[in-house]
C-alpha cells in the first residue's frame, strides 16, 4: 500500500491529461507538466503508462497540512482524484496513523465553498478578478515601484516551516520588515518559554512509553495538543507497558485526556499552579531530595501544605498526598502543564510550578529527554501562540501597517473581541488573504488570492514536535489543481521576484526551488551516494527525508513562581473554559462535514456548539440539557445549548471553540457560537500570550430550548455489558505478552 | 429446484450453527479491539466515512437519529463494573499505594441493573434525553473518565439480521462476513430492527442528491457504489479491500498475509487499539489475540481458563457469534 | 319422434313440495322416479336429502387433492429450492429449517385446499361453463321452490296433475323433439 | 326490567320483503352513505398525496431513525389484519358451530375481512424502502436460483397473507354466488352484466345447493385455522425476533385473541353503520348486537387475560431488558399512549357487561370506536417500546411518528372505508338467501315449540316461506 516504483515524472505525465485543458485555456499558471518536460503531453486515458490500471488506486507520500503537527500522509490516486489519505508508516511523527482531522482534509480539498478566482475588493466589494489584474494589483502595492518598505508590511499567519517559511522570511528581509506574525489559538507558547527558561529547549522530547505514571495538568495531549496522533500512538506503548502507566488528569474540564485518565481531577480553573505546588509541598515531605532548591521557592512550596491546597483548588487534601506518593513510587513518571494552566496571567508561573514536579521527580533526562537541533534551524517551525495576535491589533491601531499578508490564519474569527481586531483591520489600508475559503478574514481582506490546496501545492514542513531525529517532510501535489490558481510557494518566489529578480530568477518555479534544494544538500544528509534524480526520487517516494539531529542534553534551573492568591468573583462566579477540540480545532476545521458530523469525544454533540455543566451547576442555575444558557462576560454574551455532565469543576462552563463562524462556507457559517469572543482581557504576565482561561461569567437561563444533537441518547450502559472494565491489577497479571 | 442436491446432501443441509454449520470457511475475517488502548478520538469513525462513501447527514436529519456512521464510537459515562467502588472514589488509589489486595473479579461485578428503573422513575416528562441522561455514578465527579466503544458491524455467525431478511439481501458470506447486497435490499428493515447492536443503517433519503455537492463527490471512492434511497447499509469489513488482497493473492498463487491490508478504521487507529485479520490464519494477529484471550467463535458462552483474561464478546449471550472480540478497558482502581 | 317435455313446476308452499316428491317417491307416476328431479329453491335444504334420497357430492374429494398437493408439493418445492440456494444458510441456521418450513407448507397446504374446493365446487355444480337449466324463474331467488323434469308422453300430463294436485303456482314447460 | 323478545329478527317477514329491501338499499342508501364515501375519499386523497411525497423523497420524512425502523406503518398494518379476524370468525366458526344469529350479519364482516386485508396488505409496500422490488418476496423461480428467504418472517407473512386474501375472498363470494343470481335477475344495465358473470350461472338447483353446502363447511373450516394462522404468522415478526418486548412466547394466542377483539369492535361499529346507511334496522337488530357485544366481551377478557399474563411473564421473567421495555410502558415516555390503551381496552369492555348499554347503538358507536382506538394504540405499544429501548443502551430513542406517518394511517382508515363502501355499494350487504333460511329455521322452530313434535316424526319440513299474499 505504500511505496512503489512509480517515479514522478510518470506520474505527472497522466495527470497531464486533465490538466492541459486548463492549461490551453490562457493562464500563464506554470503547470508542472509543461515545466518538467518541456512541453504539454497528453497521454490518451485508453493507452495509459504500463503501471497505470484504470481502477487500481495507487499511493503517493505527502505531508498533512490539517495541523501543525505535519504528520505524514499517503494518499491513494485514482484515475486522476485523490480519494483516501492514510498515515505514511516511514514518518516517525505518525507512524502510519491519522487522526480525524487528517482524514478529513480532502473534503477542504474538495469543498464546494472553495474559492475558485481571485477576489478584489472594487468599490467596496469582493469581485472576481483574473490572476493577472490580481496579481498586478498586488504588485502595484508591494512590487519595486511602489516604495513599500520595512516594518509597514508584515505577514500574519499560522504555524509555518520549511521552504515556504524560508521564502518567506526571505521576502520580509527583501522588503525590510520585521513583522512576522505567528499566530495559533491552540499552542503551547507559554509551556515552550517555561521549557526554554526551565531545560534550556523549546521543544524537548516527552517519552511517555518510559513513564510508570503521567500527572497531566490540563494537557491534552490526546486531543488538541502538539502532535496529537503521535502523543495518541504514544499513549498506546504507556498503556500496555508492564506495569501499564497510570494516568492522572488535572484539569476543570475533562478532555479527551482526562477522558481516558485512571483518575480525573476536577479542579477549579486557575489553581492548577497551586495543586502542583502542593504536590511538590507532600514530595518534599515525604523525603523527595531538594537540594537544587533555592529558599524562596523551598519557602513558597512550603508555603503551600496539603490543607490549603485542598481549599485553593477545590480538592482533598489526601488525593494530594496519595497522588504525591503515587508519583515518588512509580518512577520514572512525566509531569505535564496544558492549555488550562498556561491560559491564565500567571500562566507562566503555573506551568514552571508544574515543570518543577519534574525536576523534582528526577524525570528531566528520563522521561524528558532533549530534542536535539537539525542542521537546518531556519526550516523549523515557526510557532505562533496568541501574543502575536495581540502585537498585531496593535500595530494595526496605531496604524503602523500599509500592508498585510495573511496565510493560514483567520485572526478575525479567532481574535477575541476585546482587541477590536475588525475594526483595527480597517487602518490597514491593503490586506491580502491566501485563502482557499470565504473565511472571516478573507472576506474583510482586500485581495483573496485563492492559492492551490495542500492536495495540489508543493511545499516542505518540519513538524512543530519532532519525536525522534528531525524530518523535513514533502508536501507534493496529489493531483491537478481543480482550479486554475496557483500555489503558495510559486506565489512566494513571485514576490521575491518582484524585489530581488536577480537571486531567484533562476527558479522558474517553486517546484524547481525545492528539487535545487534538496539536491544540492551534502551527501551526509542525501544519505548514500546517489545521483540527484534518484535521490529526489527517493524522497518524494518516502514523502520525507530524515536530517541529521544533535542531541545536546537538558539543563534543569528552577525559575522564580509568582503565583497570585485564588480570587473569587462574586459577580461573575463561573470561569469560562474554551476549550479546544480534536476536530474543529481553533475553528479551521468547521467547514469540513466530516468533522461537524463526527462528534465532539466527550459530550458526544454534533453540528453545534454547547456549554458543558456540572449536575450540581445545572440544579443551581435551574437549566436542563438542551435548555439554552446565557453566558455572560465583561466582554458581551453567548448563548448556547446546555450539556450535563459530571466531567467538569462546579465553578466551569466549557464552551468549546470552533463553532460561531460568521462566515466560512455552508457547512460553519452561523452553526454554534464562538467562546473567543467573550475573553476578558489579560495576558500573561510573563510571556503575553492571552489568557485565554483566565474569564470569569456569569450565566443563567436563556429561556429556550431545543433538542440537542447528539449521537449517544443513553450516557449510561444499563447494566449491560458494553464496555467492560478490569482492574489494572488484573491486567498486570493476567494480560498474554507474547502477542506481536 | 432440484431433488438431487437434496437427497445427496441432506444431512449437510440440516446442520445449524451449532454442529459448525453448512459453511467451510474459507477465511473467517474478524477484529480485535482493546478498550485499554482506545481513546475515543474518532480517527476510525471519520476514515470510515473517507472509505467508504458516506453520506453527511446534516444536523436536522441527526437529530432524528438518521446519522450514517458505519463506525461509531460510543462513549458511556457509568462503570457497571466498578461501581460499588466509585462510591469512595477518592480512596480508590489506596489500595494500590497501600498494597492491599484488589478485590477479587468476581467481587467486582455485581453489575447493578437497579438504575435502570430508578431512572424511568426520576423522569421529569421533559423529553426522552433527559428522561435518560443519567448522569453516571454516584460520585460527584467522573473520576474515571469516560467508556468509550467503537462499534462497527460485529459480523455475527448467527447473525439475527440474516434470517429474518425477506430476500436474502444479508448472507454470510464464505469469508464469515456479514454481507449486505444493496442490489437485492427491498428496504424492509427488519434486519436492523432485529440488530441488537444497531448497526445497521438505512438510506432513508436520497443522498446522492444532496449529501456531495459538486466537487465534493470527486472524494468518492469508485470501489464502491452510493447507496440508493430506500437501500439498508452497514459496516462491510471494507470488503471491497478484501477482494483486492484476494485477487492478489491469487494471481501470485499464495494465500493472503496477515497484515498485507486493514480495514480503513484498523489503519487509521492512532493507538492501533482496533486489530484486523483472518482468524482462519492460525499466525495472524488476531487470531493469536483470541486464542490468548481464550475466545472462541461459537454460539455458547465462553469457557475461559483463565477468568481473568480480558476477551469477551458485546451482549455475548444473546447467542449471536460477534467476529469483534473487545479487550475490557483497563482502570486502575 | 317421440316429444320430450321438460316441466317445471312452482310451489310456494314447501310443505307441498314435499308431499309431491313423496308422492313421487312413492312412484304415483310410473316412469318418473325421484331421481329423476332437479329442485331449485331459494334457500339451502339439507332436509331434501331425506326425499331425494342419497345424491353424491364430491367437493371433498376434491379438496383432499388440493390438500395433499399443498402439503406434499409445497414442502417439496420449498426444500429442493433451499438446496439449490446456497447462499442463503444465514444466522447460523440449517439451509433446509424445518420450522418455517412447517409454517409454509401448512399456509400452503390451506391454499391449495380451499383452492381446490372451490374449484370442484364450480365444476361439480355445473356452474362457470357447466350445463344451466333451461327453465328457470327468477321466483326461486324470491320464495318459491321449482321440481323441474324431464318427461316424455306418458309421463307428461300425470306430473302436471300432481303438481296441480300439490297447489302449484306456475307450470312451465318445454317440448323439444 | 322490561321483557326483551329475544328473537333475533321477525320471523313473519315476507321474503320477497327480504330481496326487496336488501336490493333497494343497495341502489339507495341514505345520504349519509355518500358523505361517508366521500369524507374516506378525501381521506385517502391525503394518505395518498403523503405517499406519493414519502416515495419521492424516501422514508426520512416519516421520521422513522436508526432505532425505529418500524413506526406506525407496521403498527397499523397489524392492525388491519388484526381486524380482519373477526369476519372470519363471525362467518367461519359461528357457521362451523351453526350459530343462526350469524346469518343477517356475517357478509359485511367477511366484507370487512377482505377489505381489511386489502388495506393491512398496502402496508409493507408504504413501508418498504424500494416497493418496486417487492415481488422478490415471491419465490418465483429464477434461474440464477435465487428466492426469497424462506426462514424471515415477512415471508412467511406474505404467504399467509396472500393466502388469507385468497380465502376470504373466496369465501365471500362463493357465499354469495347465490345472492349475486339473485341480483342478476334483478338488476339492469351494467349490475346485469356484472351479475350475470358474477353468479356464475346459479340457478339453486338441489345439486348446486348439496355442493354449495359441502363447500362452505369445508371452506369455513379451513378458514378457521387459517385465520388463527395468519395472525400467529404475523406476531411471529416480533416473537422470532430478538428484541426485548418482542420475542415473547405468548405472542402468537395474544395477537390472535387481540385480532377478534378488534375486529369485532369493528364489526359493531361496522353493524351500526350499516344499518343506518341502508335502512337495515330490520335484519340488523338490536338482538343480533346483544349477542355480539356478549361475544366482543368475551373476546376481551380472554385477550385481558393475555396480556396481563404478557406482563406477568416479563416481571417474574426478570430480563433486564425485557423489563425496561415494560417499564418504559409503564413510567417512560410511553406511558400517556399505554394507559389510555390500557383504559380503553381493558377497562372500558367491562361496560358491555351492562344490557341497557349493550341495547344502545349510540353508545355502543362510541364505544366500539374506542376500543378500535385501544386496540390501535396496543399495536403500536408493541412495536415502537421495544424500538426504543432495544439493547444498545447507545440507541435508545424516542420516536414521535411525523406528519406523514399520521397522513398515511390516516389515509388507510380512508381507503378502507372508500373500498368498503362501494363494496357494500355493489353487492348485498345481507345475505338474502341466509336470511330466508334463518327466518325458515326459526319459524320452523317456532312451530316445532308450538306444535311439539308433530310433523318433526314425519321426516319433512314443515313450515312454508311467509309469502305475500299466501
Amino acid at each position: 500500500m505504500s511505496g512503489n516504483g512509480v517515479n514522478r515524472r510518470d506520474f505527472l505525465k497522466i495527470l497531464g491529461w486533465s490538466g492541459v485543458g486548463v492549461a490551453v485555456a490562457g493562464c500563464d499558471r506554470p503547470t508542472t507538466v509543461t515545466l518538467e518536460e518541456g512541453k504539454e503531453e497528453v497521454v490518451a486515458y485508453l493507452q495509459p503508462e504500463e503501471y497505470v490500471i484504470p481502477g487500481v488506486g495507487v499511493w503517493f507520500a505527502s505531508t498533512c497540512q490539517q495541523c501543525a503537527a505535519g504528520c505524514g500522509v499517503h494518499g491513494r490516486v485514482r484515475e486522476g482524484r485523490v480519494l483516501k489519505m492514510e498515515g505514511n508508516p516511514d514518518s516517525s511523527i505518525n507512524y502510519g496513523k491519522l487522526c480525524q482531522m487528517g482524514q478529513a482534509g480532502l473534503q477542504g480539498h474538495y469543498n464546494p465553498d472553495r474559492i475558485k478566482k481571485p477576489l478584489l475588493r472594487k468599490g467596496g466589494s469582493l469581485t472576481e478578478v483574473t490572476w493577472e489584474e490580481a496579481l498586478g494589483a498586488l504588485e502595484q502595492k508591494v512590487g519595486a515601484a511602489s516604495g513599500l518598505a520595512g516594518d509597514r508590511f508584515a505577514w500574519f499567519t499560522g504555524t509555518v516551516s520549511g521552504h515556504q517559511s524560508v521564502l518567506l522570511s526571505a521576502h520580509l528581509a527583501a522588503l525590510g520588515s520585521q513583522h512576522h506574525f505567528v499566530h495559533e489559538v491552540i499552542n503551547n507558547a507559554v509551556g515552550r518559554a517555561v521549557n526554554l527558561d526551565m531545560l534550556g529547549e523549546a521543544m524537548p522530547r516527552y517519552r511517555l512509553d518510559e513513564a510508570k505514571v503521567i500527572l497531566s495538568f490540563g494537557s491534552d495531549f490526546l486531543g488538541a495538543g502538539i502532535s496529537p496522533v503521535y502523543f495518541s500512538t504514544a499513549y498506546a506503548k504507556f498503556r500496555t507497558g508492564s506495569p501499564r502507566g497510570v494516568l492522572i488528569q488535572v484539569e476543570p474540564k475533562m478532555t479527551l485526556t482526562g477522558g481516558n485518565a485512571d483518575l480525573w481531577v476536577p479542579i477549579r480553573p486557575g489553581t492548577e499552579g497551586a495543586f502542583a505546588l502542593g504536590i511538590a509541598n507532600q514530595l518534599l515531605k515525604q523525603g523527595v531530595d531538594a537540594a537544587g532548591v533555592p529558599e524562596n521557592i523551598r519557602a513558597l512550596i512550603a508555603s503551600h501544605d496539603a490543607e490549603k491546597v485542598a481549599s485553593i483548588t477545590g480538592s482533598s487534601a489526601d488525593r494530594l498526598a496519595r497522588i504525591a506518593t503515587l508519583l515518588k513510587e512509580r518512577s520514572p513518571s512525566l509531569v505535564l502543564a496544558g492549555a488550562s494552566v498556561e491560559g491564565h496571567a500567571h500562566g507562566y508561573s503555573a506551568a514552571a510550578a508544574v515543570m518543577m514536579l519534574n525536576m523534582l521527580l528526577g524525570n528531566v533526562g528520563k522521561t524528558i529527554v532533549a530534542g536535539g537541533s537539525s542542521p537546518f534551524p531556519q526550516m523549523e517551525a515557526k510557532m505562533g501562540g496568541t501574543r502575536d495576535l495581540i502585537a498585531f491589533a496593535d500595530a494595526a491601531d496605531k496604524k503602523n501597517l500599509d500592508v498585510v499578508f495573511f496565510y493560514g490564519a483567520n485572526p478575525v474569527y479567532t481574535a477575541p473581541s476585546h482587541l477590536g481586531l475588525t475594526e483595527k483591520l480597517k487602518n490597514i489600508p491593503f490586506k491580502v488573504a491566501f485563502s482557499n475559503f470565504p473565511d472571516e478574514t478573507a472576506l474583510s481582506a482586500d485581495l483573496v488570492l485563492p492559492v492551490l490546496s495542500p492536495y495540489e501545492d508543493w511545499g516542505t514542513h518540519m513538524g512543530i514536535y519532532q519525536p525522534e531525529q528531525k524530518v523535513v517532510s514533502i508536501q507534493q501535489p496529489l493531483m491537478e489543481p481543480l482550479y486554475p490558481n496557483k500555489g503558495f510557494g510559486d506565489l512566494l518566489l513571485a514576490f521575491l521576484k518582484m524585489r530581488k529578480v536577480k537571486e531567484y530568477e533562476s527558479f522558474t518555479d517553486y517546484y524547481s526551488y525545492l528539487k535545487n534544494a534538496f539536491t544540492a544538500l551534502p551527501a551526509t544528509v542525501k544519505g548514500g551516494a546517489l545521483t540527484n534524480d534518484e535521490f529526489w526520487g527517493k524522497t518524494l517516494q518516502k514523502g520525507l527525508l530524515e536530517v541529521p539531529t544533535v542531541v545536546g542534553t537538558l539543563k534543569p534551573r528552577l525559575v522564580e513562581i509568582n503565583l497570585p492568591e485564588y480570587k473569587e468573583d462574586a459577580q461573575r462566579p463561573f470561569h469560562l473554559v474554551p476549550s479546544g477540540r480534536l476536530g474543529l480545532w481553533d475553528g479551521r476545521h468547521a467547514n469540513l462535514p466530516w468533522l461537524q458530523e463526527a462528534p465532539d469525544q466527550i459530550s458526544k454533540i454534533v453540528w453545534t456548539s454547547w456549554a458543558e455543566i456540572h449536575p450540581a451547576t445545572a440544579a443551581r442555575l435551574g437549566v436542563e440539557q438542551g435548555d439554552f444558557l446565557r453566558i455572560t462576560s465583561d466582554q458581551g454574551a453567548l448563548e448556547a445549548q446546555v450539556y450535563i455532565h459530571k466531567g467538569i469543576h462546579i465553578d466551569a462552563i466549557a464552551v468549546p471553540m470552533g463553532q460561531g463562524h460568521e462566515e466560512y462556507g455552508r457547512y460553519a457559517k452561523g452553526r454554534g457560537v464562538n467562546p473567543l469572543k467573550i475573553i476578558s482581557p489579560g495576558a500573561d504576565a510573563r510571556t503575553g500570550e492571552l489568557a485565554l482561561y483566565g474569564t470569569r461569567v456569569t450565566a443563567a437561563a436563556a429561556g429556550r430550548r431545543e433538542f440537542l444533537v447528539k449521537l449517544s441518547s443513553n450516557e449510561t450502559q444499563l447494566g449491560r455489558k458494553m464496555v467492560a472494565t478490569v482492574t489494572a491489577d488484573v491486567f498486570n497479571r493476567a494480560e498474554p505478552k507474547t502477542i506481536t | 429446484m432440484s431433488i438431487t442436491n437434496l437427497i445427496n446432501d441432506w444431512s449437510r443441509y440440516r446442520k445449524g450453527a451449532e454442529e459448525g454449520g453448512f459453511h467451510e470457511y474459507e477465511h473467517q475475517w474478524a477484529m480485535v479491539v482493546d478498550l485499554n488502548k482506545c481513546i475515543g478520538c474518532n480517527a476510525c469513525s471519520v476514515a470510515c466515512y473517507a472509505e467508504n462513501n458516506l453520506p453527511v447527514v446534516g444536523e436536522t436529519r441527526f437529530a432524528k437519529n438518521q446519522g450514517m456512521h458505519w463506525m461509531r464510537v460510543e462513549r458511556f459515562w457509568d462503570e457497571p463494573d466498578l461501581q460499588p467502588y466509585v462510591a469512595t472514589a477518592s480512596n480508590s488509589l489506596d489500595a494500590w499505594i497501600e498494597g492491599n489486595p484488589p478485590a477479587p473479579r468476581s467481587a467486582l461485578k455485581p453489575s447493578n441493573p437497579a438504575p435502570i428503573a430508578e431512572g424511568m422513575l426520576e423522569r421529569d416528562g421533559k423529553g426522552f434525553n433527559e428522561q435518560f441522561g443519567f448522569h453516571g455514578t454516584k460520585s460527584e465527579y467522573q473520576d474515571f473518565g469516560g467508556s468509550f466503544l467503537p462499534m462497527m458491524c460485529q459480523q455475527c455467525h448467527s447473525a439475527t439480521c440474516e434470517p429474518v431478511c425477506p430476500v436474502a439481501a444479508t448472507y454470510h458470506t464464505p469469508d464469515g462476513l456479514n454481507a449486505q447486497v444493496y442490489n437485492r435490499c427491498i428496504g424492509s428493515r427488519y434486519c436492523s430492527n432485529n440488530c441488537p447492536y444497531r448497526l445497521r443503517f438505512f438510506n432513508f433519503w436520497s443522498y446522492y442528491e444532496d449529501a456531495w455537492p459538486e466537487p465534493l463527490h470527486m472524494q468518492l471512492n469508485p470501489d464502491l457504489t452510493v447507496r440508493d434511497k430506500g437501500v439498508m447499509e452497514k459496516c462491510t469489513f471494507c470488503v471491497h479491500r478484501i477482494r483486492v488482497v484476494k485477487d492478489e493473492a491469487r494471481m501470485e498463487n499464495r494465500k493472503v498475509k496477515d497484515g498485507e491490508f486493514a480495514t480503513a478504521c484498523v489503519q487509521s487507529c492512532p493507538t492501533s487499539a482496533l486489530v484486523f485479520g483472518d482468524k482462519m490464519d492460525p499466525d495472524s494477529q488476531v487470531a493469536k489475540l483470541w486464542n490468548a484471550h481464550q475466545v472462541k467463535q461459537g454460539p455458547y458462552k465462553q469457557t475461559k481458563e483463565n477468568k481473568e483474561l480480558r476477551g469477551y464478546r458485546i451482549l455475548e449471550g444473546l447467542n449471536t457469534d460477534p467476529s469483534v472480540m473487545y479487550l475490557e478497558r483497563v482502570r486502575e482502581v | 319422434m317421440r316429444k320430450k317435455y321438460s316441466v317445471m313446476g312452482l310451489f310456494s308452499d314447501f310443505e307441498e313440495v314435499f308431499c309431491a316428491l313423496e308422492d313421487i317417491k312413492k312412484n304415483k307416476v310410473p316412469g318418473v322416479t325421484v331421481d329423476d328431479v332437479r329442485l331449485m329453491s331459494p334457500i339451502e335444504h339439507p332436509e331434501i336429502d331425506e326425499v331425494l334420497g342419497e345424491r353424491p357430492s364430491h367437493v371433498r374429494r376434491v379438496t383432499l387433492c388440493g390438500s395433499l398437493f399443498g402439503i406434499i408439493g409445497g414442502f417439496y418445492f420449498l426444500v429442493t429450492s433451499q438446496s439449490d440456494f446456497l447462499v442463503q444458510p444465514q444466522g447460523g441456521k440449517p439451509v433446509v429449517p424445518i420450522p418455517s418450513n412447517i409454517v409454509l407448507t401448512y399456509e400452503m397446504f390451506i391454499l391449495f385446499s380451499v383452492i381446490a374446493t372451490v374449484l370442484g365446487f364450480l365444476v361439480l355444480s355445473g356452474l362457470l361453463f357447466g350445463k344451466r337449466e333451461k327453465l328457470y324463474s327468477e321466483k326461486v331467488g324470491v320464495d318459491q321452490i321449482a321440481i323441474v323434469l324431464d318427461l316424455n308422453e306418458e309421463t307428461y300430463e300425470p306430473i302436471k296433475a300432481l303438481f296441480r294436485q300439490h297447489k302449484v303456482l306456475e307450470i312451465r314447460e318445454e317440448v323439444s323433439k | 326490567m322490561k321483557h326483551i323478545d329475544e328473537k333475533a329478527i321477525d320471523e313473519e317477514i315476507k321474503w320477497a320483503k327480504i330481496n326487496e329491501d336488501v336490493l333497494r338499499h343497495m341502489e339507495t342508501p341514505r345520504k349519509a352513505y355518500w358523505i361517508a364515501l366521500a369524507t374516506s375519499f378525501i381521506m385517502f386523497l391525503v394518505g395518498l398525496t403523503a405517499e406519493v411525497y414519502q416515495y419521492r423523497y424516501g422514508l426520512g420524512v416519516a421520521d422513522l431513525n436508526r432505532s425505529h425502523m418500524w413506526g406506525l406503518y407496521i403498527a397499523t398494518f397489524i392492525f388491519w389484519v388484526g381486524a380482519s379476524h373477526a369476519g372470519t370468525l363471525l362467518s367461519a366458526f359461528l357457521h362451523i358451530i351453526h350459530a343462526e344469529w350469524r346469518r343477517t350479519i356475517y357478509r359485511f364482516a367477511e366484507a370487512m375481512t377482505s377489505v381489511a386485508l386489502m388495506t393491512a396488505a398496502i402496508f409493507p409496500m408504504i413501508h418498504l424502502g424500494r416497493v418496486w422490488n417487492l415481488y422478490w418476496v415471491v419465490p418465483y423461480v429464477s434461474d440464477r436460483e435465487i428466492w426469497s428467504n424462506f426462514r424471515s418472517p415477512l415471508v412467511w407473512d406474505a404467504f399467509a397473507i396472500t393466502t388469507y386474501l385468497t380465502c376470504s375472498l373466496t369465501f365471500l363470494y362463493v357465499g354469495m354466488i347465490p345472492d349475486l343470481a339473485i341480483c342478476r335477475d334483478n338488476a339492469r344495465g351494467w349490475r346485469k352484466k356484472l351479475y350475470v358473470v358474477l353468479s356464475v350461472g346459479w340457478q339453486g338447483t338441489d345439486r348446486q345447493w348439496r355442493n354449495f353446502r359441502k363447500t362452505y363447511m369445508t371452506m369455513a373450516c379451513f378458514l378457521l385455522p387459517l385465520a388463527i394462522s395468519v395472525h400467529s404468522v404475523v406476531s411471529s415478526d416480533f416473537a422470532v425476533s430478538l428484541m426485548p418486548g418482542w420475542h415473547v412466547t405468548s405472542f402468537p394466542p395474544y395477537f390472535v385473541a387481540g385480532a377478534l377483539y378488534s375486529g369485532c369492535a369493528g364489526i359493531m361499529t361496522l353493524f351500526i353503520i350499516m344499518r343506518y346507511f341502508f335502512r337495515l334496522e330490520d335484519y340488523m337488530t338490536v338482538n343480533i348486537m346483544e349477542k355480539l357485544c356478549k361475544m366482543t366481551f368475551a373476546i376481551a377478557m380472554v385477550w385481558t387475560y393475555l396480556i396481563l399474563a404478557e406482563f406477568a411473564a416479563v416481571w417474574y421473567g426478570h430480563n433486564q431488558a425485557d423489563k425496561e421495555v415494560l417499564l418504559a410502558k409503564f413510567y417512560g415516555p410511553f406511558a400517556p399512549y399505554f394507559w389510555a390503551m390500557m383504559f380503553l381496552a381493558v377497562v372500558l369492555p367491562f361496560t358491555l357487561a351492562f344490557q341497557r348499554l349493550r341495547r344502545n347503538m349510540a353508545a355502543l358507536m362510541v364505544l366500539s370506536i374506542l376500543f378500535n382506538i385501544g386496540m390501535w394504540l396496543e399495536r403500536w405499544m408493541i412495536v415502537s417500546p421495544t424500538l426504543s429501548h432495544a439493547y444498545n443502551p447507545e440507541s435508545w430513542n424516542m420516536l414521535w411518528p411525523s406528519i406523514v406517518q399520521w397522513c398515511i394511517v390516516f389515509g388507510s382508515l380512508g381507503w378502507f372505508g372508500m373500498i368498503f363502501l362501494v363494496f357494500c355499494k355493489i353487492f348485498p350487504m345481507v345475505s338474502m338467501y341466509e336470511v330466508k333460511e334463518m327466518v325458515f329455521h326459526q319459524k320452523k322452530d317456532l312451530l316445532g315449540h308450538k306444535h311439539g313434535h308433530s310433523h318433526a316424526g314425519s321426516g319433512h319440513v314443515v313450515g312454508k316461506p311467509s309469502v305475500e299474499g299466501a
